[in-house]
């Protein structure tokens, strides 16, 4: 495993200091006090696009940087950090990656400068169960005169309410699974918007007799084969946020520990206390390593991709998982309180472990992949 | 142990009242929640009345604190009996609301004061608990000090024939809606840190007292911070001697920790089964085993887990016969409860995938809502009461005799 | 549950005095390192049955005191505590368990007595793999004239090389599992000792045209239903052993704790120490009551005897894994001498933890058992 | 990092030498048994020889110590260069043998020496240990010490041009079998705890030294208690300054942990993977995997901590840019490689069955055996080379920063 580049490490600490100085927690809970039905701050976005961030998946000749999945984890990370509300992941991450691998030219031409300027927020629309199962595909895509007319129903989709164009899973005629790009004002789909504990935009989708014509299939690549690499791919990326939210919440219970005071010392100073800080500080830089292997795979065209993704997803999810339970836990009472921020990691976190499949399915699919 | 065949008749008798007193009409409500202050307060008229019958009739037996001596408004009974009393209200999917209303008064306050109180104050005071109609705090933490209780610095001043009291409470448990607190206050700043407290009695209304309910992650507010400023307790209304308050919080404190190794109470979780509730989101194969393997094989071990805290405080109970002493045990007891019911609460948020994180609206059934919102506030399960780094600290030093640490975190 | 009768108080403290008095762990270690090949001391064992022991299962008309499982799991754990070896768990609680549940009133009064004088000593012969599975059993019992011709081999047989009798588990004719009195010195039959890391005596048993006669039959319930029930009856009993092994086990670690000094200090003033010790202590606590109660749902005839048998081998496996492995670590480089007990109990844990099903067979069982 | 291209090049030249160099006989052969004491002794005579060959050969490259320089028997390469040479080794089923033969000379002595030596010391001692001719032991631990090595009591008194050793170590790694010891002594006991020590090292071959190989629980020997009865220690022997033994020896092990961060060692749990090991043993079913899914799930556990492990390792070298830093790392590394070792030793057992408890006989396959003897061994890799606990130690107070606690466990 390779150290950062000097380019990738510029961009961190840019984002770093960007998202710090613009866009702190404080902001997304502004915006969920004010906001309670979930979204994202639109300046921010718009300060996003400006930035390029949109286009590193996106290849040059397209109006993007191509700087590749790691430089764009490193992005996630940070956005993670702060709990930062964008499309970002969703349009110019997962959707990117499905129009980069199952686009044809004429496809590529008419979406990737779209997701670069923003001008069109697309995602995926995958699940149709409460649990994630990506061979659970019960949506309808039939043949037509003119193209398709897909007929099903999505849910938990991300940045359901403020997306353009879905990505939408569907079973065609011949049993297969294959990605259908949907915009959102065709005619049978309508959608609502859920309320999660993070406060984020996910909506239900309800497609009946939606019509779409021959150029909304991605079909550059064997349908249930592309379906798959995009879903690896974004829990790949999923596992970079889940990365960035893991370190804050670390940091934060780092610096408490140094500071907050009981019986006369830092309670930092108790060695239980303290031991527990190594054991996660170890898992954090396990985390890590994880997640950026995970990337990694992908920019390098590696075999493992999809070992490596679920590697990714799963480790990151076992750090966030115990990091958000201490962090409330070393916090006592103050962590308890809505005033804190502590329960905006809490909750976030238990959000990104079941989006794209949790640990326990990373587990067994890694176990598959391996073959026993 | 009691007689098997006297408690068997007992308990046929329980089963019958509880039978024939119980409303109907509170069959299958939130009856954990209407008893508590929020969701209470939200109830239709029809509920509240006959919640309130459903008090009376309790009370009238004395069931409300079925241990505590009849003239006190208990039922005299043994604690085995109690038990029995506690099992057949809840197999009949009933449930006691008395303790729930009058907050810490059943639990804490009530067995304190029948140690610790004069004549006087549990004539006062007992009844009002033991009938479900008298809500009592606690106000003991204080910002700043958090699991180091004894750094607290609530000053009460002598003026004769009461105290007066200046300063802050925190986390003080439905303050806001208790009508008497029972608070921890510096009666001699100049004492060692453990000597100059006592602990005082006081109404909640009145001028010198302010509560904030503080908003926490689940979203509810039952806690508050509550502002003394020559806020006025009667001498009368010290419990224990003065500048010995030390002596009666630790047992308060005891109670508490007993009273939180785990019970029958009514909740979102306890409705349907997780491995029932796994079979239905998740799905079982031809075998009739889930489909998750990994999820399946978690899922047992919180089950044996839950088993093993079980047997563990009936053993406990059995091995005590019986007697009232607060065991050791009872910090064991809550850490097992506390690691069992907060793991339950992330199987089933695992268990319900995207609908296990719902905040509100009609995408997500009730018990889904409330699943979420108790796996929240579960997480204070391990902070409140002694956190479970100081019942290890407990364990260590009090029950296996390890010698103390210059540090106990 | 219910606390421990007096009768039951008063066996387990003589039990217990005895043991440490006559039987410590030293004369283990004496047995051990003069015989190398496994086996146990025939005073001690003389003098098991001289205290009634083998009895305790056995009917008062057959010479025994019916005290119970419970009373004799408490036995188990006295000198599971000192690791004495002895065939009383193999002859007196699985063998008497087997002939109780299984044998025609012909049966018990051949076999009881004997077994409560201990002229004879009987054991379970189930294993045929490694890896305990009471599904997996190829040794086949053809009915003949005279009786039965019993094939196949077995393995990890508990005092293999002392037995005088094997109760064999064998499919029948019809294909169901039935269990067969076969005494040691049956021609067709022979055994091999297994040198195991707890010193103790294991056989592997090769059947090969060993004539039995009718008599040899267990038939007084259903031959898989008699198999089943006395396998969990002794998967209970193990656990009571277990028990008292991660029982001594701790006492060990809490002494050293309380002695040994480091940096000025004993070592049980420090935090994280002492705080394991406190976890270590409450999961001993709950491998009690899990073991007491599935020795005493046997005595009560409850429902969920299986259930509850499952339970306490899981639980109690549990807590000796981490105890044993505790008791090394917090002993430190001590911890790992030959010449220190830890290294002993580490090594009976394991086998004990094999023994009739590990724990993630009886969590799988406990979760069947339930119907998820 | 390295140019990769020039790195590429370098690396087809190391497996294109080790190809034609490691002698054939050796093939298959258990080399890290061989290049130990005890089993190396047992060798019979055509392997001894070709193992003598094989490192004869890698001592003319310099490759027992790669990264020293050339006039200390090194090769004066980079630290990428070196992993190169172990990876291809690795690779090619090789093993060399050299750090094993030296005892702790390569891993910890020599780097110590480096840093510390005078030019006399470095041009004495280093050559012999590159070769992986001459085998050092240390002499640190001593009884009723432990973890807390600064309280040690073994005494040199100045005897004018020669120190004189009395005193007993403890857990001195090969001392039966080493030429050389370095020992930490106490040179002024009139000084703080930490202060009055000095780092010596003196020839084991003497009248003065006595040892008496320590039985492990895996059956081995490989620690002796090491006793001094006038052992002489010359003056110029002496490493770092008089009564500064203490920043030697903290260097020394940091250079321990750096050692034990897992790397690639041949050993009987790698001759086949777990789950190869566990479809032997247990059984798949007709999706093909293993029938035990409680088992299945912890062995993915343990796979994905070895792989981030391992990332672990090589995110942190790559950061490192190759320099030889020590890095503070090395503490977590310690413990995740004794945790995933330990976890994968146990699993082994529990796949094996009643074939993973063997001790000897024929009833059990010479690889279970190992196994067995290897999971007892590798208990110890959590107590030595600095515990576990003081590993967390290390971590908390010099990687995170948080106040040293008065209690180290």
């Amino acid at each position: 495993m390779a150290a950062l580049t000097e380019e990738q490490s510029i961009l961190k600490d840019q984002a770093s200091s960007w998202v710090e100085s613009q866009l702190p927690v404080q902001k997304f809970r502004d915006f969920r006090n004010s906001n309670s039905d979930g979204g994202f701050d639109p300046e921010a976005w718009s300060a996003i696009v400006e930035m390029g961030w949109t286009g590193i998946l996106v290849p040059e000749n397209y109006g993007g940087s191509d700087l590749g999945y790691l430089t764009f984890g490193l992005i996630l990370e940070q956005l993670g950090r702060q709990l930062c509300a964008s499309p970002l992941f969703a349009s110019a991450y997962v959707g990117a990656t499905a129009i980069n691998l199952g686009g044809n030219e004429e496809q590529k031409q008419s979406w990737l400068p779209k997701i670069v300027d923003g001008s069109e927020i697309l995602t995926l629309a995958v699940d149709e169960q409460s649990r994630h199962n990506r061979d659970q595909v019960q949506t309808t895509a039939t043949a037509t005169d003119q193209g398709y007319e897909l007929n099903g129903a999505k849910t938990f989709v991300l940045e359901g309410m403020s997306a353009t164009t879905f990505v939408v899973a569907a079973k065609t005629d011949a049993g297969d699974i294959a990605l259908f790009l949907v915009p959102a004002d065709s005619a049978g789909l309508s959608r609502q918007g859920m309320s999660t504990v993070d406060s984020r935009d996910y909506a239900r989708l309800t497609l009946s007799g939606v019509e779409v014509g021959q150029g909304a299939l991605l079909g550059a690549m064997q349908g249930s084969q592309l379906y798959g690499r995009v879903l690896d791919r974004a829990s790949a990326g999923i596992a970079m946020e889940m990365l960035g939210v893991g370190c804050y919440a670390f940091e934060m219970t780092l610096d408490y520990l140094k500071t907050r005071k009981q019986f006369g010392k830092v309670i930092g100073s108790f060695q239980a206390l303290g031991h527990r800080a190594a054991e996660l500080y170890s898992s954090q830089e396990m985390a890590r390593s994880c997640a950026e292997a995970g990337v990694t795979a992908i920019d390098q065209g590696a075999d493992d991709e999809a070992a490596m993704s679920a590697i990714s997803k799963a480790k990151t999810g076992e750090f966030l998982f115990d990091m958000s339970n201490q962090l409330i836990q070393i916090h006592g009472g103050i962590g308890m309180t809505d005033e804190f921020d502590a329960g905006l990691y809490l909750k976030r976190a238990r959000v990104l472990e079941t989006t794209y499949g949790n640990q326990a399915q990373h587990r067994d699919r890694y176990a598959s992949l391996l073959g026993f | 142990m009691e007689n098997a065949s006297e408690l068997d008749v007992f308990r046929r008798d329980v089963k019958a009242w509880v039978q024939n007193n119980f409303p109907s009409s509170l069959a299958g409500q939130d009856l954990a929640g209407l008893a508590g202050g929020e969701s209470g307060a939200r109830a239709n008229d029809e509920v509240k009345t006959a919640m309130e019958t459903w008090r009376q009739r309790l009370a009238e037996k004395g069931w409300g604190a079925p241990t505590w001596p009849v003239e006190y408004g208990g039922a005299g009974l043994s604690h085995p009996e109690a038990n029995v009393i506690g099992e057949e209200i809840f197999q009949a999917g009933a449930y006691n609301p008395i303790p729930h209303m009058t907050g810490m008064g059943v639990t804490m306050v009530g067995p304190t004061l029948l140690e610790y109180g004069t004549d006087e104050q549990k004539a006062q005071h007992l009844k009002g608990i033991a009938s479900g109609e008298i809500r009592w705090c606690l106000g003991l933490s204080e910002p700043n000090a958090g699991s180091d209780l004894a750094s607290l610095s609530t000053k009460a001043e002598d003026k004769g024939d009461y105290f007066a009291l200046n300063g802050q409470k925190i986390w003080t448990s439905g303050a806001h809606i208790s009508q008497w607190c029972g608070a921890l206050v510096r009666t001699d700043s100049n004492a060692g840190k453990r000597d100059g407290i006592s602990f005082v009695m006081l109404p909640m209304q009145q001028e010198g007292v302010e509560t904030r309910p503080i908003r926490l992650i689940s979203g509810v507010s039952p806690f508050c911070e509550t502002y003394f400023s020559d806020a006025r307790a009667e001498k009368g209304d010290l419990l224990g001697n003065l500048n010995d308050g030390w002596s009666v919080v630790k047992r308060l404190l005891q109670h508490e920790r007993q009273s939180q190794t785990g019970g029958q109470g009514a909740s979102m979780l306890d409705s349907e089964p997780l491995h029932v509730k796994a079979q239905r989101f998740v799905g079982s194969d031809e075998d009739g085993a889930l489909v998750d393997k990994d999820l399946r094989q978690r899922l047992v071990r919180n089950y044996m887990d839950a088993t093993a805290h079980r047997l563990t405080a009936e053993r406990i109970t059995a091995e005590a016969a019986g007697r009232v002493e607060v065991s050791a045990a009872a910090s064991i007891l809550k850490n097992s409860n506390t690691r069992v019911a907060q793991t339950k609460a992330e199987l089933a948020l695992e268990i319900m995938g995207s609908q296990g994180i719902g905040w509100s609206g009609d995408d997500f059934a009730e018990e889904e809502l409330g699943i979420v919102r108790e796996w929240l506030a579960g997480k204070a399960m391990s902070i409140y009461g002694g956190s479970y780094e100081v019942q290890n600290n407990i364990i260590s030093k009090n029950v296996l005799g390890l010698p103390e640490t210059t540090q106990k975190g």
